[in-house]
Protein backbone atom coordinates (compact mmCIF):
# COMPACT_ATOMS: atom_id res chain seq x y z
CA UNK A 1 0.00 0.00 0.00
CA UNK A 2 1.18 3.87 -1.01
CA UNK A 3 1.96 6.37 1.77
CA UNK A 4 0.95 9.73 -0.34
CA UNK A 5 2.30 12.70 0.95
CA UNK A 6 1.06 16.05 -0.06
CA UNK A 7 2.66 19.47 0.92
CA UNK A 8 0.77 22.24 -1.10
CA UNK A 9 -2.03 24.49 -0.26
CA UNK A 10 -5.11 22.66 -2.57
CA UNK A 11 -5.77 26.26 -3.33
CA UNK A 12 -2.30 26.95 -5.00
CA UNK A 13 -1.28 23.85 -6.95
CA UNK A 14 -3.07 20.64 -8.01
CA UNK A 15 -0.95 18.54 -5.86
CA UNK A 16 -3.69 17.35 -4.08
CA UNK A 17 -6.45 16.44 -6.51
CA UNK A 18 -3.28 14.85 -8.79
CA UNK A 19 -2.43 13.25 -5.88
CA UNK A 20 -6.32 11.99 -4.77
CA UNK A 21 -6.56 10.93 -8.18
CA UNK A 22 -4.04 8.59 -7.86
CA UNK A 23 -4.31 6.98 -4.48
CA UNK A 24 -6.02 2.62 -4.77
CA UNK A 25 -7.83 1.72 -2.41
CA UNK A 26 -6.12 1.01 1.24
CA UNK A 27 -3.58 3.92 0.65
CA UNK A 28 -3.18 6.26 3.27
CA UNK A 29 -2.88 10.52 2.80
CA UNK A 30 -0.72 12.64 4.79
CA UNK A 31 -1.13 16.53 4.68
CA UNK A 32 1.94 18.21 5.66
CA UNK A 33 3.65 21.95 5.04
CA UNK A 34 0.71 24.15 3.75
CA UNK A 35 -0.86 20.74 2.71
CA UNK A 36 -2.52 20.90 5.85
CA UNK A 37 -4.80 24.24 4.66
CA UNK A 38 -7.06 21.29 3.10
CA UNK A 39 -7.25 19.52 6.78
CA UNK A 40 -10.08 22.40 7.77
CA UNK A 41 -13.08 23.16 6.88
CA UNK A 42 -14.40 21.18 4.27
CA UNK A 43 -12.68 23.15 0.91
CA UNK A 44 -15.15 22.54 -2.01
CA UNK A 45 -11.90 21.78 -4.00
CA UNK A 46 -11.46 18.11 -3.07
CA UNK A 47 -13.14 15.62 -0.16
CA UNK A 48 -10.53 14.55 1.51
CA UNK A 49 -10.75 10.54 2.36
CA UNK A 50 -11.45 9.61 6.09
CA UNK A 51 -8.33 8.19 7.77
CA UNK A 52 -6.44 10.58 6.61
CA UNK A 53 -3.76 11.61 8.56
CA UNK A 54 -2.02 15.52 9.09
CA UNK A 55 1.08 16.54 11.05
CA UNK A 56 -0.38 18.34 14.10
CA UNK A 57 2.57 20.38 14.19
CA UNK A 58 2.20 22.13 11.06
CA UNK A 59 -1.43 22.40 11.65
CA UNK A 60 -0.69 23.90 14.91
CA UNK A 61 2.28 26.65 13.78
CA UNK A 62 -0.68 27.55 10.88
CA UNK A 63 -3.76 27.79 13.62
CA UNK A 64 -5.72 25.42 11.49
CA UNK A 65 -7.84 23.04 12.82
CA UNK A 66 -8.51 19.95 11.29
CA UNK A 67 -11.78 18.15 10.48
CA UNK A 68 -12.54 15.47 13.01
CA UNK A 69 -12.03 12.39 10.59
CA UNK A 70 -8.45 13.67 10.27
CA UNK A 71 -5.60 11.78 12.39
CA UNK A 72 -3.21 14.04 13.96
CA UNK A 73 0.18 12.28 14.19
CA UNK A 74 3.74 13.55 15.21
CA UNK A 75 6.78 12.80 13.66
CA UNK A 76 7.29 9.33 14.93
CA UNK A 77 4.07 8.16 13.77
CA UNK A 78 4.98 9.62 10.58
CA UNK A 79 7.56 7.51 10.28
CA UNK A 80 6.03 3.95 11.74
CA UNK A 81 3.57 5.32 8.45
CA UNK A 82 6.92 4.92 6.26
CA UNK A 83 7.52 1.92 7.45
CA UNK A 84 4.44 0.47 7.21
CA UNK A 85 3.59 1.85 3.60
CA UNK A 86 5.41 1.32 -0.11
CA UNK A 87 6.26 2.64 -1.85
CA UNK A 88 6.27 6.80 -0.46
CA UNK A 89 5.25 9.30 -2.95
CA UNK A 90 5.37 13.13 -2.22
CA UNK A 91 3.25 15.20 -3.95
CA UNK A 92 4.54 18.87 -4.42
CA UNK B 1 7.81 -8.31 -13.28
CA UNK B 2 7.43 -5.17 -11.58
CA UNK B 3 10.41 -2.98 -11.52
CA UNK B 4 11.66 -1.00 -8.17
CA UNK B 5 11.83 2.83 -9.32
CA UNK B 6 9.15 4.52 -10.92
CA UNK B 7 10.06 8.02 -11.75
CA UNK B 8 6.67 10.54 -11.91
CA UNK B 9 7.14 13.65 -13.89
CA UNK B 10 4.52 16.37 -13.15
CA UNK B 11 5.91 18.88 -13.98
CA UNK B 12 5.64 21.00 -16.90
CA UNK B 13 9.06 22.29 -19.06
CA UNK B 14 11.07 25.48 -18.76
CA UNK B 15 8.52 27.18 -15.92
CA UNK B 16 10.68 24.59 -13.29
CA UNK B 17 13.90 23.21 -13.59
CA UNK B 18 12.26 20.22 -12.31
CA UNK B 19 11.01 18.61 -15.29
CA UNK B 20 15.20 18.77 -17.08
CA UNK B 21 16.79 17.84 -13.64
CA UNK B 22 14.14 14.42 -13.53
CA UNK B 23 14.89 13.83 -17.03
CA UNK B 24 18.20 14.04 -16.39
CA UNK B 25 17.88 11.90 -13.30
CA UNK B 26 15.90 8.77 -15.43
CA UNK B 27 18.97 9.42 -17.73
CA UNK B 28 21.52 9.16 -15.36
CA UNK B 29 20.46 6.36 -13.63
CA UNK B 30 19.49 4.43 -17.00
CA UNK B 31 23.61 4.72 -18.19
CA UNK B 32 24.04 3.11 -14.89
CA UNK B 33 22.01 -0.02 -15.87
CA UNK B 34 19.27 0.84 -13.44
CA UNK B 35 16.57 1.72 -15.48
CA UNK B 36 13.56 3.26 -14.07
CA UNK B 37 10.03 3.22 -15.62
CA UNK B 38 8.78 6.74 -15.71
CA UNK B 39 5.10 8.17 -15.76
CA UNK B 40 4.25 11.64 -17.15
CA UNK B 41 1.13 12.98 -15.01
CA UNK B 42 -0.53 16.71 -14.79
CA UNK B 43 1.64 19.18 -16.34
CA UNK B 44 4.29 16.89 -16.80
CA UNK B 45 2.59 15.54 -19.98
CA UNK B 46 3.70 19.35 -21.63
CA UNK B 47 6.98 18.13 -21.52
CA UNK B 48 5.64 15.41 -24.68
CA UNK B 49 4.48 18.09 -26.65
CA UNK B 50 6.23 18.14 -30.14
CA UNK B 51 7.34 20.92 -31.72
CA UNK B 52 8.72 23.17 -28.83
CA UNK B 53 10.99 25.74 -29.70
CA UNK B 54 12.72 26.04 -26.92
CA UNK B 55 15.63 28.16 -28.68
CA UNK B 56 13.23 31.04 -28.54
CA UNK B 57 13.72 31.57 -24.63
CA UNK B 58 17.27 30.74 -24.73
CA UNK B 59 16.67 27.15 -23.33
CA UNK B 60 17.75 23.42 -24.45
CA UNK B 61 14.90 21.49 -26.08
CA UNK B 62 13.18 19.19 -22.94
CA UNK B 63 11.73 17.00 -26.15
CA UNK B 64 15.02 16.63 -27.88
CA UNK B 65 16.03 15.25 -24.71
CA UNK B 66 13.33 13.15 -24.09
CA UNK B 67 13.70 11.62 -27.67
CA UNK B 68 16.88 10.14 -26.62
CA UNK B 69 15.09 8.21 -23.92
CA UNK B 70 15.49 4.74 -26.52
CA UNK B 71 19.22 5.51 -26.84
CA UNK B 72 19.61 5.08 -22.91
CA UNK B 73 17.53 2.30 -22.88
CA UNK B 74 13.76 3.48 -22.04
CA UNK B 75 11.73 2.39 -24.63
CA UNK B 76 8.24 2.67 -23.02
CA UNK B 77 6.59 5.56 -20.95
CA UNK B 78 3.26 5.17 -18.71
CA UNK B 79 1.08 8.38 -19.81
CA UNK B 80 -1.51 9.94 -17.27
CA UNK B 81 -4.73 9.31 -19.71
CA UNK B 82 -7.10 12.02 -17.09
CA UNK B 83 -4.16 14.10 -16.52
CA UNK B 84 -4.57 14.53 -21.07
CA UNK B 85 -8.09 14.55 -21.19
CA UNK B 86 -8.12 17.74 -18.58
CA UNK B 87 -5.46 19.39 -20.62
CA UNK B 88 -7.02 18.99 -23.77
CA UNK B 89 -4.01 17.05 -25.24
CA UNK B 90 -4.49 13.95 -27.48
CA UNK B 91 -2.21 11.08 -27.39
CA UNK B 92 -1.86 11.01 -31.15
CA UNK B 93 0.08 14.56 -31.40
CA UNK B 94 2.83 13.06 -28.77
CA UNK B 95 4.47 9.91 -30.47
CA UNK B 96 8.12 9.69 -29.60
CA UNK B 97 10.18 7.79 -31.87
CA UNK B 98 11.44 4.59 -30.45
CA UNK B 99 8.90 4.61 -27.52
CA UNK B 100 5.95 3.08 -26.74
CA UNK B 101 3.46 5.41 -25.44
CA UNK B 102 1.09 3.64 -22.72
CA UNK B 103 -1.69 5.47 -21.47
CA UNK B 104 -2.82 4.77 -18.29
CA UNK B 105 -6.08 5.45 -16.11
CA UNK B 106 -5.44 3.61 -12.62
CA UNK B 107 -2.62 5.82 -11.52
CA UNK B 108 -2.70 4.45 -7.96
CA UNK B 109 -2.58 0.87 -9.48
CA UNK B 110 0.46 1.58 -11.51
CA UNK B 111 2.28 3.25 -8.64
CA UNK B 112 1.49 0.32 -6.13
CA UNK B 113 3.45 -2.13 -8.57
CA UNK B 114 6.54 0.01 -7.49
CA UNK B 115 8.92 -0.03 -4.59
CA UNK B 116 10.66 3.09 -4.86
CA UNK B 117 8.99 6.28 -6.64
CA UNK B 118 10.86 9.43 -7.19
CA UNK B 119 8.89 12.53 -7.90
CA UNK B 120 9.98 15.19 -10.30
CA UNK C 1 15.06 -0.26 8.24
CA UNK C 2 17.15 1.62 5.87
CA UNK C 3 15.89 5.14 4.67
CA UNK C 4 16.98 7.39 1.62
CA UNK C 5 15.92 11.03 1.94
CA UNK C 6 15.74 13.31 -1.29
CA UNK C 7 15.62 17.37 -0.95
CA UNK C 8 14.54 19.85 -3.49
CA UNK C 9 14.06 22.81 -1.68
CA UNK C 10 16.50 25.29 -0.30
CA UNK C 11 16.84 26.42 3.11
CA UNK C 12 15.09 29.46 4.11
CA UNK C 13 13.17 28.95 1.35
CA UNK C 14 10.59 26.29 1.32
CA UNK C 15 9.90 25.12 4.36
CA UNK C 16 10.78 21.39 3.34
CA UNK C 17 14.29 21.76 4.38
CA UNK C 18 13.08 22.22 7.41
CA UNK C 19 11.05 19.44 7.35
CA UNK C 20 13.61 17.01 6.10
CA UNK C 21 16.20 17.81 8.50
CA UNK C 22 13.34 17.23 11.22
CA UNK C 23 12.37 13.99 10.16
CA UNK C 24 16.05 12.58 9.50
CA UNK C 25 16.87 13.19 13.74
CA UNK C 26 13.67 11.53 14.19
CA UNK C 27 14.44 8.50 12.30
CA UNK C 28 17.95 7.99 13.82
CA UNK C 29 16.65 9.15 16.92
CA UNK C 30 14.23 5.74 16.83
CA UNK C 31 16.88 3.73 15.55
CA UNK C 32 16.56 3.27 11.42
CA UNK C 33 19.72 3.47 9.40
CA UNK C 34 19.42 6.93 7.28
CA UNK C 35 21.68 5.55 4.33
CA UNK C 36 22.01 8.83 2.20
CA UNK C 37 20.66 12.36 1.88
CA UNK C 38 20.66 13.26 -1.62
CA UNK C 39 20.03 17.20 -2.12
CA UNK C 40 18.94 17.96 -5.59
CA UNK C 41 17.59 21.16 -7.90
CA UNK C 42 17.19 23.81 -5.33
CA UNK C 43 18.18 21.34 -2.13
CA UNK C 44 21.77 22.18 -3.10
CA UNK C 45 22.29 25.21 -1.42
CA UNK C 46 21.80 23.55 1.43
CA UNK C 47 25.40 22.39 1.36
CA UNK C 48 26.58 26.02 1.03
CA UNK C 49 28.94 27.02 3.79
CA UNK C 50 27.78 30.51 3.26
CA UNK C 51 24.57 30.63 4.69
CA UNK C 52 24.45 32.95 7.86
CA UNK C 53 20.88 32.66 9.67
CA UNK C 54 20.34 35.45 12.39
CA UNK C 55 20.68 33.57 15.31
CA UNK C 56 16.79 33.50 16.67
CA UNK C 57 16.13 31.57 13.36
CA UNK C 58 16.94 27.70 12.86
CA UNK C 59 20.47 26.34 11.66
CA UNK C 60 19.79 23.63 9.46
CA UNK C 61 23.02 23.74 7.98
CA UNK C 62 24.15 22.81 11.56
CA UNK C 63 21.55 20.73 12.00
CA UNK C 64 22.62 18.62 9.06
CA UNK C 65 26.28 18.52 10.00
CA UNK C 66 25.41 17.25 13.38
CA UNK C 67 23.92 14.32 11.59
CA UNK C 68 27.22 13.90 9.80
CA UNK C 69 29.47 14.33 12.76
CA UNK C 70 26.95 11.98 14.96
CA UNK C 71 25.34 9.45 12.63
CA UNK C 72 28.09 9.29 9.96
CA UNK C 73 24.67 10.23 7.30
CA UNK C 74 25.67 10.53 4.11
CA UNK C 75 25.03 13.93 2.54
CA UNK C 76 25.35 14.36 -1.22
CA UNK C 77 25.13 17.05 -3.22
CA UNK C 78 24.05 16.59 -6.80
CA UNK C 79 27.39 17.75 -8.51
CA UNK C 80 25.38 19.00 -12.16
CA UNK C 81 22.40 20.68 -9.92
CA UNK C 82 25.13 22.36 -7.97
CA UNK C 83 27.57 23.55 -10.34
CA UNK C 84 24.43 25.25 -12.09
CA UNK C 85 23.75 27.01 -9.15
CA UNK C 86 27.15 27.85 -7.39
CA UNK C 87 27.71 25.17 -4.87
CA UNK C 88 31.16 23.87 -5.19
CA UNK C 89 33.99 22.31 -3.49
CA UNK C 90 37.57 23.40 -3.47
CA UNK C 91 38.54 21.23 -6.24
CA UNK C 92 35.56 22.10 -8.19
CA UNK C 93 36.15 25.63 -7.91
CA UNK C 94 39.46 25.39 -9.17
CA UNK C 95 38.94 22.96 -12.09
CA UNK C 96 36.12 25.35 -13.07
CA UNK C 97 37.99 28.46 -12.34
CA UNK C 98 35.47 29.78 -10.04
CA UNK C 99 36.79 32.38 -7.53
CA UNK C 100 35.85 30.97 -4.01
CA UNK C 101 34.27 27.58 -3.27
CA UNK C 102 31.62 27.07 -0.61
CA UNK C 103 31.01 23.54 0.11
CA UNK C 104 30.26 23.08 3.96
CA UNK C 105 32.13 20.64 5.73
CA UNK C 106 29.93 17.11 5.77
CA UNK C 107 28.66 17.32 2.51
CA UNK C 108 30.45 15.71 -0.67
CA UNK C 109 29.45 16.52 -4.20
CA UNK C 110 27.96 13.37 -6.28
CA UNK C 111 26.86 12.49 -9.64
CA UNK C 112 23.44 11.58 -10.12
CA UNK C 113 24.28 7.60 -10.00
CA UNK C 114 24.32 8.04 -6.12
CA UNK C 115 20.36 8.69 -6.52
CA UNK C 116 20.31 5.49 -8.25
CA UNK C 117 22.24 3.91 -5.69
CA UNK C 118 20.22 4.92 -2.60
CA UNK C 119 16.94 3.05 -4.34
CA UNK C 120 18.73 0.40 -4.40
CA UNK C 121 20.23 0.02 -1.44
CA UNK C 122 17.13 1.72 0.89
CA UNK C 123 13.69 0.63 1.86
CA UNK C 124 12.46 3.30 1.89
CA UNK C 125 13.02 6.78 -0.20
CA UNK C 126 11.21 9.77 1.23
CA UNK C 127 11.03 12.83 -1.23
CA UNK C 128 10.78 16.41 -0.05
CA UNK C 129 9.52 18.33 -2.46
CA UNK C 130 10.04 22.14 -3.42
CA UNK C 131 7.16 24.43 -3.36
CA UNK C 132 7.96 26.91 -6.29
CA UNK D 1 45.58 28.89 -15.91
CA UNK D 2 43.54 30.00 -18.69
CA UNK D 3 44.88 29.49 -21.79
CA UNK D 4 44.46 29.95 -25.58
CA UNK D 5 46.13 27.99 -28.96
CA UNK D 6 46.29 29.61 -32.31
CA UNK D 7 44.62 27.25 -35.10
CA UNK D 8 44.43 28.16 -38.52
CA UNK D 9 45.10 31.88 -37.77
CA UNK D 10 42.10 32.11 -34.99
CA UNK D 11 43.15 31.83 -31.59
CA UNK D 12 40.72 29.93 -29.46
CA UNK D 13 40.63 29.39 -26.06
CA UNK D 14 40.58 26.98 -23.54
CA UNK D 15 39.74 26.25 -20.44
CA UNK D 16 42.39 24.97 -18.04
CA UNK D 17 41.24 21.32 -18.99
CA UNK D 18 41.26 21.75 -22.62
CA UNK D 19 37.67 22.87 -23.04
CA UNK D 20 36.36 24.76 -25.57
CA UNK D 21 34.84 28.72 -24.05
CA UNK D 22 33.02 28.84 -26.49
CA UNK D 23 31.57 25.66 -28.24
CA UNK D 24 31.33 27.44 -31.77
CA UNK D 25 35.20 27.97 -31.72
CA UNK D 26 35.09 24.52 -32.91
CA UNK D 27 36.31 23.29 -36.51
CA UNK D 28 38.00 19.93 -38.02
CA UNK D 29 41.49 21.66 -37.06
CA UNK D 30 40.47 22.27 -33.45
CA UNK D 31 39.64 18.81 -33.41
CA UNK D 32 42.93 17.50 -34.44
CA UNK D 33 44.86 19.93 -32.16
CA UNK D 34 42.61 18.25 -29.41
CA UNK D 35 42.73 14.64 -30.25
CA UNK D 36 46.96 15.20 -30.29
CA UNK D 37 47.08 16.65 -26.75
CA UNK D 38 44.72 13.57 -25.90
CA UNK D 39 47.71 11.19 -27.68
CA UNK D 40 45.25 10.43 -30.28
CA UNK D 41 45.81 10.56 -33.90
CA UNK D 42 42.67 11.39 -35.98
CA UNK D 43 41.83 8.34 -38.68
CA UNK D 44 38.71 7.86 -40.94
CA UNK D 45 37.61 5.71 -37.72
CA UNK D 46 38.12 8.30 -35.41
CA UNK D 47 36.20 10.94 -37.62
CA UNK D 48 33.49 8.41 -38.29
CA UNK D 49 32.53 8.73 -34.35
CA UNK D 50 33.11 12.08 -33.96
CA UNK D 51 30.39 12.96 -36.88
CA UNK D 52 28.45 10.89 -34.67
CA UNK D 53 28.13 12.06 -31.68
CA UNK D 54 27.93 15.87 -33.39
CA UNK D 55 24.94 14.46 -34.98
CA UNK D 56 23.57 12.44 -31.33
CA UNK D 57 24.31 16.07 -29.59
CA UNK D 58 22.15 17.82 -32.75
CA UNK D 59 19.23 15.25 -32.66
CA UNK D 60 19.11 15.21 -28.44
CA UNK D 61 20.94 18.08 -27.26
CA UNK D 62 22.69 15.75 -24.88
CA UNK D 63 26.08 14.35 -24.64
CA UNK D 64 25.94 10.75 -24.40
CA UNK D 65 27.28 8.72 -21.97
CA UNK D 66 28.68 5.31 -22.58
CA UNK D 67 25.93 3.28 -23.03
CA UNK D 68 23.51 5.23 -25.17
CA UNK D 69 26.66 6.30 -27.40
CA UNK D 70 27.58 2.13 -28.22
CA UNK D 71 23.88 2.15 -28.90
CA UNK D 72 23.54 4.71 -31.48
CA UNK D 73 26.97 3.86 -33.01
CA UNK D 74 25.61 0.49 -33.61
CA UNK D 75 22.53 1.80 -34.88
CA UNK D 76 24.27 4.02 -37.32
CA UNK D 77 27.81 1.88 -38.23
CA UNK D 78 26.67 -1.65 -37.42
CA UNK D 79 27.10 -4.36 -34.68
CA UNK D 80 30.98 -4.53 -35.11
CA UNK D 81 31.06 -1.12 -34.14
CA UNK D 82 29.04 -0.44 -31.80
CA UNK D 83 30.94 -2.10 -28.78
CA UNK D 84 32.68 -0.31 -25.95
CA UNK D 85 35.73 -2.21 -27.11
CA UNK D 86 35.78 -0.56 -29.81
CA UNK D 87 35.30 2.63 -29.22
CA UNK D 88 37.84 2.38 -26.29
CA UNK D 89 40.88 1.63 -29.02
CA UNK D 90 39.87 4.92 -30.65
CA UNK D 91 39.22 6.93 -27.83
CA UNK D 92 41.39 5.68 -24.68
CA UNK D 93 40.75 5.90 -21.52
CA UNK D 94 36.94 6.75 -21.64
CA UNK D 95 35.61 6.86 -25.28
CA UNK D 96 32.07 9.09 -24.34
CA UNK D 97 34.67 11.54 -22.77
CA UNK D 98 37.38 11.78 -24.29
CA UNK D 99 35.63 11.90 -28.11
CA UNK D 100 33.01 14.32 -26.42
CA UNK D 101 35.78 16.68 -25.79
CA UNK D 102 37.36 16.18 -29.54
CA UNK D 103 33.99 16.36 -31.78
CA UNK D 104 33.22 20.01 -29.38
CA UNK D 105 30.73 18.74 -27.23
CA UNK D 106 29.85 21.12 -24.05
CA UNK D 107 31.58 19.80 -20.81
CA UNK D 108 30.03 17.28 -18.79
CA UNK D 109 28.83 18.31 -15.58
CA UNK D 110 28.64 14.89 -14.07
CA UNK D 111 32.65 13.71 -13.71
CA UNK D 112 34.63 14.84 -10.87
Amino acid sequence: MTLHIVNQSPYRTSALRDCLDAMADGDALLLIEDGVYAAGAPTGIAPIPAGTYCLQADAVARGITPAKSITLIDDERWIALCVEHTPIVSWF
Amino acid sequence: MSQITLAICRHAPYGNALAREGLEAVLAAAAMDQTPDVLFTGDGIFQLLPDQAAGEIDQKSLHRNLQALPMFGVEQIYVCQRSLEERAVSSNRLAIAGINLVLVQDTGGLISRYQHVLSF
Amino acid sequence: MIFSLVVYSAPHAGESAATAVRFARALVDQGHRLYRVFFYGDGVHSGSALAAPPQDEQDLLGQWQALYREHGVDLVVCIAAAQRRGVLSQSEAQRLERPAANLAEGFELGGLGQLADATAHSDRIVTFGGSA
Amino acid sequence: MSQSVTIEGREIPLDKEGYLRHLQDWSPAVAEYMAASEGIDLTEAHWEVLNLLQDFYRQFELSPAMRPLVKYVGQQLGPDKGRSIYLMQLFPPSPARVASKIAGLPKPTNCL
